[in-house]
Order: structure tokens, then C-alpha cells, then sequence
């Protein structure tokens, strides 16, 4: 009947080895089946944005009924995506970008959850529970969104970033012993922030060997298999969950729907900030990584 | 007496460039046999066959009789063809002790386990070229610090003392100064003495004439014939080696020195 | 003695006969061609309804490719001349992040901003190149500690000036400029304009673009990847400073008994090379708006893969500019093409090794027919 | 003649005299000696009260040392003998990723995954060998290309099997498996206990384990990292192998028509180099519990650079694997170091890039008194 | 008449080895004038401060009778001065043209861009190879595919063709069959004829006698004296160049053939 015919690509600003789009991936897919269409995923392979530039535009050359990308960057994407809406192509923003500039691009709806909000919000969260100083560890201190989830945290509290923000790495021994490393010679650090599995695996690890584990306040963004253990365990008061499958998988619906019906929900969808703690963790604990 | 190493009709192809067309040579114990040739005749080619370094396109070759299919040169080593090529064998980093012993390594065996016998090593070396008139400061000091004909007189050294039944030697001279070229014919003829098949190559006539008991004379990866020492003159040998063409000419203006 | 000798007559009857047609196709570029070709037809046959042979589907992969080709020219000649240079990725996110600094940060204009980044990258070149004559010590060690050293200054001064590390809002204070045009503009906007009225190019269908066509212009990035082909091709093949490089990277001491100025020639290549990054720089920070501590990230594997696809040889003293500039044309269009034909995008590195291995062993087969090589 | 024919005395008049002391403390090492000594002396003043020489930090950085140490020595081994691998760290993401496949999704027991990940990554090092050999390519090229490829299937496999990059719970059924203690667990426990109660070592003061010692075994990782380190010295510098290992590296052709198995050497050396990425991987996997896409990322040039800072040559031929541990050392006590010292952690990689190249400056001024290089 | 070029008392030292020890020697228009002496004795790094290569430790160097200090090769090529190395300066990789006229490019300016004139090095080249007796497939062939001896011959062809008042050749004889001896013998005479002063060294005493018009022996980085045509005989020149030790004992037993 037709209905086959929509195709719609997601581009990621993520580097193809990053771990947590994998829901991404899994939501837009689980979508697509559902929905009846096509869909593909994109990514540039090292994350650099200027290749994701490229590949909206070469997205919109292939001529999708719709993209769905993130605005990591507002001045490198925004020319690209401006030219994708021009040339007929309906655009949905996911994940990072705030409401504003996905007006202001052209984009039917932003869906997702601004970077430094959530980091905002986590900050007075934790103030709250009397956090005053904090280790920020960064395993990808080359993209903006990572600095803003830190420097939202940090504002949050009320208090300056400084040196509290570490360039970790990615490989989990080093994480691990960076944040030991760091510990021991800040040892009245107050709470550890971690932004995604990457990093808080290890940490957890770190935690766990220095015995601070369940002690110091630890927080996270995105959830992974060992970080819902974590909470299960104590050893992690919270995690932010942006629900990533939500991000790719509404858009896909509501670009279908859309095209289908001329159907669209009137305003924009913040899929988080969530903070998934230990109460109520069965369904975060079975698709952890997969669909959560 | 029947030859150590025979080698039948050998031909040698590379890519587009016929390098032996059918070369047949053999050596008996303690003879000294030299090939002659222009460059490019394929004297290289051929005695590289001969020690397993390349494998002939055709032809066969008999070790003491047995027919030979050498696939690398270990192979030939451990038959008892041992060769100092015209590049050299030698790797500069190295030290002496450590270049000399090279594919031959002694062991000493510490638990079952094979261990390089460094000590061994070294004394030998020490003591060859002790013996081949050059003073090392020390068996760990790096071949690359050494001249030219130093090098070469290690080489030939290892050679010598490795090389069981044949020595190959390429050019062995063509480098070297009057005083270490005596000293190589020298070594040529006491080796030679000793029993073994020495094969020489050079482009000096006057170098094969002192050493040489019998004279092979490649052209264009042919054989042009082997004489026996004393049937053939020096310049007939000259002759041949510059395939006959117009030394008549340059010998004149030279004055018969070349 | 006679003043002409006779000629000997070299080994006539020991070389086998080679077809006249085989010695045409002969050439170092070879390799760069058949790769072109097997390329595009492979995704005319897979991907031809994509998109990826529009006007805009064209522009897509000829930009990628100008961009592999503006660093791969740099990256050609410094092979040939026997060197590498592993910092180039390092430089473009450092050179974008100085133009950013200079203008966003500082306020000064933006000519004078890209053209003191360009003194201080190709001034970098020259340290670099002239760390490798001095020391001795192999390229590939001085510019990985380069690497590391740019990379790593490229995130720290805007951390330290700015707390992030993007520094957007180039395009506003480029407004107006005579400079950045010359890097971020586009060409011939009438003739494109002419080009959608009359159909040959598509239009946009609505939008406040509405009618005008897709490709509105030659981007300034396209002419500068044709500007470096064609003056490294001539400089090359055409000068005496060409053989100069082809002798330094060949045997550099054998060059310098002949009279050849090789540590000139090799630093005023790892400048020139510097320069590529930086050009690769500016056209990607005047065409964002933006410059990130993540740009360029593995850019010097690209270019060294598209070199030696093109048929360059890595240890130096043999390639073509020509071929290089292939070579990069031939990893956009795969890049993209992938793309464009809806391959699952992780295997993307494993059909990039694989062509990359296969194009390196045919080129191996050619050049050794060529040279003569054992 | 004579059989003993009187000594040339060679040229005693024209060596300038060399003193003793200068001749003894000429070696390989010495670089990496040196190195390991400035480090050690800097940190002990500027970073001596911030817990780095506590047992606990001294934990800290040895494990990151060991893990160097494990790949370095492999690179070491490679190098030496002539050849590069770049698809180290796609090599440390694939061997993990394979274990986890095997042990988590397909339920395998944990002991016949790791030993028939080992199989395949020895069997990928010797392709990577083979291909080396047989076409005469430069290794950088091929093993880049297996980089990509590795790269590729590691994040491809995952997810199309499981739908994620990074598969968890190796833990859970690693429990009770006889092999897995061999790369996780930690050695003495009982020591390092009665270490903590006599008060060698430092006690937990506040959460779980409060009362416990801080460091309470030895790391297998490190383990390892002395083993291969022993092991790879031996070898080397010991056995008739090692000599081949140097051989090979010197001048291949050379070393060919000497008698040694080169191709042989070579094969064996890229294996024992996938081998050492594989220990890396498990005692990785075992120890966080999981495998992730991106795990060993840009390893192969910590490897690399912990080799030469170590005193290799990176045109092969020459080096030492003690160097090459110390030069790990050195890379993981800087890295942990400037925590502990409060700098930037952005500059740490301009620290990383300066300190190669004084190393290798260094370590090239010894090289060329030692070897009477020109 | 005066000589062209005149070299001091020339020392160079590298690191811990003194190479040369203090060496004089003269060269006049027209003359061949050979340097000999044992491996090692210095003579490659004695004409290396002669081309510009080496910067001598001390010592004068007098060309045409003006001090000159030649700051790197090209000084010393452009004063008039050509080389042929020992270890040979050609690049395998490049094509014979291109080699032939490395560093000495012919240019044709257009547009005031000075272009490389392809046409007439290829012209020149061709037609140098062919007075040389080698006929190239092309001009384009590459130096890698020629044989040792060929090399050796573009390298000698492309010093007389550039070779404007010295013409230095480091053993260009040392790989070279006879035929390709005689040949480049043959040049040198034809050379020095032409008004140029040779520099040859060689470890070959004969062909030394056959064209050279004086003789230089050093020896450890001194020069044991010079000697005229005619001044000198075989045997002493022979003996000279052997540090003068031994010879005796080996001229005994290899019957004067080396
Ligand atoms: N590996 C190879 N590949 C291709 N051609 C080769 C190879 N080795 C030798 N040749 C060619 O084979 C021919 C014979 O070469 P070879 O080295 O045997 O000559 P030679 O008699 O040793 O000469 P010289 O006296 O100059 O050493 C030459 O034309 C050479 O170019
Ligand atoms: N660049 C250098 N660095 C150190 N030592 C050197 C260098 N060049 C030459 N030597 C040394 O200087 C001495 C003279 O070397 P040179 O090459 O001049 O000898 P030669 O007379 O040409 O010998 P041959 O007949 O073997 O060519 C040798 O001991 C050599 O090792
Ligand atoms: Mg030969
Ligand atoms: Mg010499």
C-alpha cells in the first residue's frame, strides 16, 4: 500500500565505537519495523563534525522523507540542515541542540534532553544533598557536550569547574587509575560524576579497589549493564537516563505518522533528564544497554 | 675423484630477463675453480643457485653424487657450501661476534633449554681474526664500525671457518687494498690445501691466474668453456672475458695493462 | 681511439618481448585509474537511484574528495621526498582553533587572524622539518611527538581561555571580510543559477530557499583541492625543484653528493605540507562557522592512505601527485558511497582496509614493472 | 706461509682514547635508565605528599606501567626483528569483544573462549605476517589496514549478535573458571594482608573495606608484564632466536643469505605480537568485567612509543626489551604522574610529545657512539 | 703552470677516528693524478673535503689559486669540481635522465616560470649513454633496471659531461668486468686529453700505471709522498701502497700476481 515507501536516516555525532548509541541504533530499528519503513543509521566514524556535515548533506541527496540528527554543533550543522529543509527534506532534532535552534534550523521538533540542563539539574540535585566539590571524568574531553554536562554540574552546585574536570581517556585501565590517581591527591573530594559507561565502568572499579565505594557520592549520565548494578548496589545514587530509545524511536514515529496522516504533536519532547535511582530498576536492569 | 658439486645446465629466469641460459659447472675437493665474466654475465645468478639462495628455473645439481634441491640457503650451509656474497652478508648493528656466528649460532643447552653460547662465540671470533691479521677492540664491537675490507675479511672469515666442503667467494677483492688482497689469495690457497672447493669469482685475471686451478668464463649466461690452469694464457683468458670484442683496439692504447 | 665507440649491443637476446600496449599502460598512475574506475562502476551498478549521481549527490562526494585531496597533495610530495608527517591531523584542529581564537576570542579581523595561523602552522612545518634534518632521527617519531604536542594545545588554550572546547560564531565576525571568502565562499553563483532555471541542476522545492538550485556555486574548496593538484603535478614533473624531491626521497645522500640541497627541499616540504593543513583548516572553519578540538582527528592516515593508494611509495623517491589526487578521489567516493548505498555503516573500516590492501598490492605489481625493482 | 700471520695493528694511532667510565654506561638501556631516573627524581619533588609513593600509588601507576609493558614488549620484539604493527589496539578491542561472544552470548565455557580467542588473534598476527612477507609491502600499510578491518568487525560482531557495543557480566561467568584467575585474579593475598596489618602497606580508613589493606594482591596484569618482560629479554639477548630476531631486523637480505629462517622470524614475531595484545585484552576483560568497542584505542602507538623511547630503532635492528620496559615505565608514571601532580590534564599530552622527543634524541646520540653509526 | 687546485695539509677528524691526519696534494690541468693506499687509509674522505661533502677539521684548500671553502656539494660542482662517489650517487628509483642531470637540471623559462627541459636531458642523455657504448632502452628507463657495470658508466658519463675543470673518480673500477675497465680507462685518458684534471683512486696498481701521471699514496691518514710518471716503479708503488710490510712473504708465495 505504499506505506513502505518512507525512509528516514538518523545521523549521530558519535564515533562509531561510542557504545551507548547503540540504543540509538536498536530504537530507530525497533521503529522502523514497527512503523513499516526504512531506516538507517550514520555516523562519522571519528566523530568529527565536519564529516557529520557531510553526511546530512549527503543524506539529504539521497533524498530520505526525513533526517533525524543530533545539533551537536550548532554552527557546523546548522547550514547543512537548513539546506536539507530547503531542498524538502523534513528534519527532527534528537539529543543534543536545545528547542531554540532547532526552530531556528527548520526542524519539525526537538527531542531529547539539553546537555548543560541536565547537568544543570544534576548539580542541584546534588547540592542538595550537600555535595560542595566534585570529579568530573571526561572519556571524550574532545566534544562540547561532554564540557557542558560538566560545567552544568558544576554550575549547579554553585561552584567553580576549575581542575575538577579530568581528560580520562578511553582505555578503562587508565580510567580506572586516573580516578585513583586523583582521589588520592584530592582525597576530601566530595562526589564523582562519570558521563556514560565508558567512563563509569571503571570508576566503579576505582570505587570499589580505593573503598570508597558506597562512600563518596557518585553520579552518572546514560546507563549501561554495570551502572544499573551499581545503583542496585548503593554504589551509584543516581543515574541520568536521557532515554536514548525514546530520541530515536518518537521520531521515527511521529515523521511516519506525519507523512502519513499530516498528524504532529505541537510541541517539543524532553526525554529526560530522568535520574533512575535504585527504586524501580527491573525494566532498566533487563534492557540495560539495549533499550535503556 | 668424482666432483663435490655438479651443477647441470642451470638456467635462471627473472620476470622478463634470462639471466643463466644453461650453465654447467663443477668443482672437485681442494681445487680452487674461478668463474670469469663481464658484469651482467650471471656469475652472481649462478653461484646464488648454487647455494640455495635462488632456485634454478631449470637444471639439476648433485651434491657428492645425490641429486640437490637446496630450498633456502640453510639448506646448502648445512650440506657444506658455505658463501661470502658480493654484497655482504654482514648486518652493521651488529656486533662482530654476533654477524660472524649469524644462522650458525652455538648452543649451549641450560635445562633442556638451547642458549646462545655467547662465550663460545666470542673466543672463536676473537681468535679467527686473530688470525686473518685483524685486532678487534672487542667480539661486541658493531660491524659497522669497521672498514670496508675489515668487514669483508670477517665474512670471509665466517666463511672459511664454517665452510665444510665448498667456499664460494663473489668478488672477494674488489674492494679491497693490495696488502688485504694478498691476504685473501692467501687464505684462498691455504683453504684450498686444506681439501676444500674454493670457488672464486673476480674480474682481475691476474687475481684468478695466482689462485685458480681451472678458469670458467660466463658470457650472457652461457658458459664460453673451462680451461685447466696452464692450458690457457692470460690473454686468451682476458680475451674471453671481455667476449673477444675489440680489445685488440684498447690494449693498444693502454699499453696491455687493463 | 675513435671518438665513437662501438655500441655494445646490451643483452638483447636475454630479455623476453613486452607488448607495446602493456609499456603504455605502464605508469605510476595506473594503479589510481583502475581503482577510479572499478569505484565508480561499483556504485554506478549499486547505488546509481541513490542520490549519489544528482547535482547534489555530485557536490557531496567531490567535496569529501577535494578535502582528502588538499591534505593528500601536501602529504605526496613530502613522501616522495622521503618523509611523513603523522601531525597533519593535529594541525588542522590546531590551525582551525587559532583562526577561532584570533578572531572570536582576541577580536582581531579575520584576514590578519587566518594569515598570522598560517605563519605560525607553515613556521611549525619548518620545526618539524628541521627537527628530522638535524637529528637524524626518523619522521615518523618527530611529528608523532607533533601529534600529541598540537593535539594537545588544541584542547588546552580554549579550555583555559574559553572553559570549552568549540569555539563557534566565526561565520558573524567573517561577515564582510576580503580574506575569508577566498576559502569559504563559492564560485560562479550565476552560472549554478542558470544551471537550476534551465535544469540541469535541481531546485529547492520550498523553504525560504524555494526555487533557488541545490548547488548554488563551486565551493572555494573544490578550486583549492584543483589549485594544489595542478601546482604540485607541474612542480613535480615540470621544474628542477621536482627532481629534487624525487632525488631526496630516492637517496638523500646520493642527492647531496650531487648538489642537491636536500634538507631545503625536505623542510620547505613539511612546510608545504603544513600549509595543506592549514588551507584544509580555513576551508573548514569559513565554510562551519566553527572550530572544535576534535577536528582532524586520524587526517593523517587519511592522506597517507590516499597517497599510497595513488601509488606513492612510502619509503619515498616514488609517486605522482596525479595518482595521490585519485587516491583521494577514490576514498571520498567509497566513503560516501557507502553512504549512498546503504551499507551497514560499521563495516565501513573493513571495506576501507580492504581496498586500501588491495590497491597497495596492485600498485606494488606496477611500480615493480616499472623500476625494475628485485 | 705462516698459519699465524702477524696482526695488522689497526689504526691505534687514529682512535682518540675513550674513557672507561664513558665506555660502561654506553648501552642500549641507557636512555630509558636515564629516563626512568629524571622521572622518578621530578616527581619525588613535585608530587611526593599527593599519595604517589604510597603503596596505594605506587599500585596505581605500576598497573598502568604493566599494561604498556605487555604490548611493548611484543612491539619491542617486532620492531627489532624489522616490522611495525599498527593493528595492535584493534587487536586488544577485537580479543576482547571475541571472549565476551563466546563466554556471555554464545554461554561457552570462559576457558575455551580465551583459549580460542588466543587461536584466532595468532592466527590473525601470522595473516598479518604472511601478507608482509609474501607481497614485500611496508607492515605500516598492512597492518593499518588491519586496523580498519579489526576495528570494523569489533564494533560490527556485537552488534549485529547482541545489540550493543559493549557486552558485560564476564564476571558472572567467569566465576569459578580455573583459567580466568590467571589474567584477572591477583596473587598473595595473604602478604599483602599481613603487609597491611604490620603497616607496609596503608589500611582503608572509611567505606566497605574499611580495615582492609588498600592494595591487597599482586595484579596478575603485572604478572604478566614481568613475565613476557623476562621472557622476551631472554629470548633476545640469550638464544640463538634472538639473534635472529636482530638479524632479521638488520638487513633481511643479509640475514637470508647467512642461513636464517627471516620469513620464519618475522611470521613468529607478528604472532608473539598478537599474542601479547591478546594477554593485554584478557587481563583487561577479567578484570572490568567486560568488553567494550573501543577498548585499546591508539594503543599501538603507546606501544610504539614506549619501545623507542626505550632505545629501539625504529628501522629495526637494533634495541632492547628492558629499554622497552622501562620506556613503559616511564610512559605510565608520567600519565599517572601529572594526576597526582595537579597538572592540566590536557597538556598531558604535550608532556607525552616533548618527552618522546627528548628520549629519542637521547636515545639516538647513544645509538650512534655505540653502533659508530654515521 | 699552476694547479688548479691545491689542498693544505688537510686534517679531518670524526668524533674519536682521525680519518686524515694532515694531507697535502696538488692536481693540474691535464693530468691524472692517482691516489692509492691501503682500506681505510683516507682517500674517499680526502676527496670528500675536495667535492664539498666534508668541511675538513683543518687545512687549506686553494682553487686556482683563490682560498676556497666549499660549504656543501653544489659549491664545489658550480666552482667546476664533478664527482663519481664510491659508493655511487644514483637513485634506482629515478629514470636514467633524470639521474644523469640530478642537481644540474636544464632549464627553459616560460612565462619567466623556469620549467625543467625534459627534451634536452633526454636528448643529452641519450646521446652520452651511446658515446659511452650503452644503449638504453629510453630515457625514461629507471637506474634500477641497468646492471652494476651500466650504473657505474652513467655516473662516469654524467662527471664528464658536467665535469668542467676536475673530474674526481673514488675506484670507479672496482665492480667493472675488463671490457667495462678498459672502457672507462679509456675515457679518463680521453679526459685528461681534453685539458681536465683527473683524480683517480684505485686498490689496482696496474691500471694506475696505465693513465695516471702522478701518484699519491697515503696511508693512515698521511700521505707517504708523491711520485712523477716514470719516477716510480711497480714494485715500489706496490710495496708503498701495502704500508711496505710483509709484501715479500706473500709476493713469494703468489708469484708477484697481485
Ligand atoms: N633478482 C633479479 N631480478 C631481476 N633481474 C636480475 C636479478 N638478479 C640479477 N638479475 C639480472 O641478471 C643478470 C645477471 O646478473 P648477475 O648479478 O648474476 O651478474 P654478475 O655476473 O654477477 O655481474 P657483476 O660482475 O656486475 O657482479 C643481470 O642482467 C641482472 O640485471
Ligand atoms: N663519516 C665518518 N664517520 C666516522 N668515521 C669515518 C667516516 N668516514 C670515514 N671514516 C673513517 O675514516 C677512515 C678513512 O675512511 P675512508 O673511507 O676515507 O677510507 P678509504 O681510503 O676510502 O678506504 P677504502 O679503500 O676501503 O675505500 C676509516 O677508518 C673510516 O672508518
Ligand atoms: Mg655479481
Ligand atoms: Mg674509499
Amino acid at each position: 500500500d505504499g506505506h513502505a515507501s518512507q525512509k528516514y536516516i538518523l545521523v549521530s555525532h558519535a564515533p562509531d565505537s561510542d557504545s551507548w548509541w547503540n540504543t540509538i541504533k536498536n530504537g530507530i530499528a525497533l521503529a522502523g519495523d514497527q512503523m513499516g519503513v526504512e531506516v538507517e543509521y550514520r555516523n562519522p566514524p571519528t566523530g568529527d563534525l565536519a564529516d557529520m556535515a557531510r553526511i546530512i548533506e549527503q543524506a539529504a541527496a539521497s533524498g530520505p522523507n526525513g533526517i533525524i540528527t543530533t545539533l551537536a554543533d550548532y554552527d557546523v550543522l546548522s547550514g547543512p540542515i537548513k539546506d536539507a529543509v530547503a531542498s524538502g527534506v523534513d528534519v527532527i532534532i534528537m539529543n543534543s541542540g536545545t528547542p531554540d535552534q532547532a526552530r531556528e534550523v527548520g526542524a519539525l521538533m526537538y527531542v531529547g534532553q539539553p546537555e548543560y540542563d541536565a547537568g544543570y539539574a544534576a548539580g542541584l540535585r546534588a547540592k542538595g544533598d550537600g555535595v560542595g566539590s566534585f570529579l568530573c571524568v571526561n572519556h571524550y574531553i574532545n566534544s562540547p557536550s561532554s564540557t557542558q554536562r560538566c560545567q552544568g554540574f558544576a554550575d549547579g552546585l554553585g561552584i567553580d569547574l576549575g581542575n575538577q574536570m579530568i581528560d580520562s581517556g578511553q582505555d578503562p585501565a587508565e580510567i580506572k587509575n586516573k580516578v585513583q590517581a586523583y582521589l588520592s591527591a584530592n582525597p576530601n573530594t566530595d562526589a564523582v560524576l562519570t558521563l556514560g559507561p565508558t567512563s563509569a565502568d571503571p570508576t566503579l572499579l576505582a570505587l570499589d579497589e580505593n573503598g570508597m565505594a558506597g562512600d563518596i557520592y557518585f553520579g552518572t549520565f546514560d546507563l549501561g549493564d554495570e551502572i544499573v548494578k551499581g545503583i542496585k548496589a548503593g554504589v551509584i545514587n543516581w543515574g541520568i537516563d536521557q532515554q536514548p530509545f525514546l530520541q530515536a524511536y518518537l521520531p521515527v514515529v511521529v515523521l511516519t505518522n506525519y507523512h502519513r496522516y499530516g498528524v504532529l504533536p505541537g510541541n517539543n519532547i524532553n526525554s529526560g533528564p530522568g535520574f533512575v535511582t535504585a527504586d524501580g530498576l527491573e525494566k532498566v536492569e533487563a534492557f540495560a544497554g539495549e533499550y535503556r | 675423484m668424482n666432483p663435490i658439486i655438479e651443477m647441470r645446465d642451470i638456467q635462471k629466469h627473472f620476470g622478463s630477463v634470462i639471466a643463466l641460459a644453461g650453465v654447467s659447472v663443477d668443482v672437485f675437493a681442494g681445487e680452487c675453480h674461478c668463474l670469469l665474466g663481464d658484469n651482467g654475465a650471471g656469475k652472481s645468478t649462478f653461484i646464488k643457485t648454487m647455494s640455495g639462495v635462488h632456485k634454478p628455473t631449470a637444471g639439476e645439481i648433485l651434491f657428492e653424487g645425490q641429486p640437490m634441491n637446496f630450498a633456502n640457503p640453510r639448506d646448502a650451509m648445512d650440506a657444506g657450501i658455505a658463501t661470502v656474497h658480493q654484497h655482504l652478508a654482514m648486518i652493521p648493528l651488529m656486533s662482530v661476534s654476533r654477524n660472524f656466528f649469524m644462522g650458525n649460532e652455538p648452543v649451549r643447552k641450560t635445562l633442556g633449554i638451547p642458549f646462545f653460547d655467547h662465550e663460545q662465540a666470542n673466543d672463536v671470533t676473537m681468535e679467527e681474526m686473530r688470525k686473518m691479521g685483524i685486532n678487534l677492540r672487542g667480539p661486541d664491537q658493531a660491524v659497522g664500525t669497521l672498514s670496508g675490507g675489515e668487514r669483508q675479511t670477517v665474512a670471509i672469515a665466517r666463511a672459511v671457518y664454517f665452510g665444510a666442503k665448498i667456499l664460494i667467494l663473489d668478488e672477494p677483492t674488489s674492494a679491497l687494498g693490495v696488502r688485504q688482497t694478498a691476504n685473501v689469495l692467501a687464505t684462498i690457497d691455504k683453504v684450498r690445501k686444506q681439501g676444500i672447493g674454493v670457488v672464486f669469482i673476480t674480474h682481475n685475471v691476474r687475481h684468478a691466474m695466482a689462485v685458480g686451478d681451472r678458469f670458467t668464463v660466463l658470457n650472457r649466461g652461457k658458459t664460453l668453456g673451462t680451461a685447466k690452469r696452464g692450458e690457457i694464457k692470460h690473454e686468451e683468458l682476458q680475451d674471453m672475458m671481455a667476449g673477444g670484442q675489440e680489445m685488440v683496439q684498447l690494449e693498444g692504447s693502454l699499453g696491455g695493462t687493463v | 681511439m675513435s671518438e665513437t665507440q662501438p655500441t655494445a649491443a646490451m643483452a638483447d637476446e636475454r630479455i623476453k618481448q613486452r607488448s607495446r600496449l602493456r609499456e603504455a599502460m605502464i605508469r605510476p598512475e595506473l594503479g589510481g585509474i583502475v581503482g577510479t574506475i572499478a569505484v565508480f562502476t561499483f556504485f554506478m551498478l549499486f547505488a546509481f537511484d541513490s542520490g549519489m549521481f544528482n547535482s547534489q549527490g555530485i557536490m557531496n562526494w567531490s567535496q569529501v574528495s577535494a578535502q582528502f585531496m588538499i591534505i593528500a597533495v601536501g602529504a605526496c610530495l613530502l613522501m616522495i621526498a622521503g618523509e611523513f608527517d603523522l601531525s597533519v591531523g593535529s594541525m588542522i584542529g590546531f590551525a582551525g582553533m587559532m583562526i577561532a581564537i584570533f578572531s572570536v576570542t582576541l577580536g582581531w579581523p579575520v584576514w590578519m587572524s587566518i594569515l598570522i595561523t598560517f605563519a605560525i602552522c607553515i613556521a611549525l612545518g619548518a620545526v618539524n622539518g628541521f627537527i628530522v634534518i638535524r637529528t637524524g632521527l626518523p619522521s615518523f617519531i618527530v611529528t608523532l611527538a607533533f601529534l600529541f604536542i598540537l593535539r594537545g594545545f588544541t584542547i588546552y588554550f580554549p579550555q583555559t581561555i574559553e572553559r570549552k572546547t568549540i569555539i563557534g560564531g566565526i561565520k558573524d565576525v567573517a561577515e564582510g571580510d576580503w580574506l575569508a571568502p577566498v576559502f569559504g565562499g563559492k564560485l560562479f553563483p550565476g552560472l549554478f543559477n542558470w544551471f537550476g532555471e534551465i535544469g540541469i541542476v535541481d531546485t529547492f522545492e520550498r523553504g525560504t530557499r524555494a526555487g533557488q538550485p541545490v548547488v548554488d556555486g563551486l565551493p572555494m574548496l573544490i578550486v583549492w583541492a584543483l589549485l594544489l593538484v595542478v601546482f604540485g603535478h607541474v612542480l613535480l614533473t615540470k621544474t628542477r625543484f621536482g627532481n629534487w624531491i624525487y632525488a631526496a626521497g630516492g637517496d638523500a645522500e646520493a642527492a647531496r653528493n650531487s648538489g642537491v640541497p636536500v634538507a631545503r627541499v625536505k623542510i620547505l616540504m613539511f612546510m608545504f605540507t603544513a600549509f595543506c593543513a592549514t588551507v584544509f583548516a580555513t576551508c573548514q572553519v569559513m565554510e562551519f562557522g566553527s572550530a572544535g578540538a576534535d577536528r582532524g582527528l586520524l587526517k593523517e592516515f587519511e592522506a597517507i592512505i590516499a597517497v599510497v593508494i595513488g601509488g606513492a611509495l612510502l619509503t619515498g623517491g616514488y609517486g605522482s601527485v596525479i595518482g595521490a589526487a585519485l587516491g583521494a578521489l577514490i576514498f571520498g567516493v567509497v566513503q560516501q558511497g557507502l553512504f549512498f548505498a546503504g551499507v551497514e555503516s560499521s563495516l565501513f573500516r573493513v571495506f576501507l582496509g580492504v581496498i586500501l590492501l588491495g590497491a597497495v598490492i596492485l600498485n606494488t605489481y606496477i611500480r615493480r614493472i616499472i623500476t625494475g625493482e628485485k
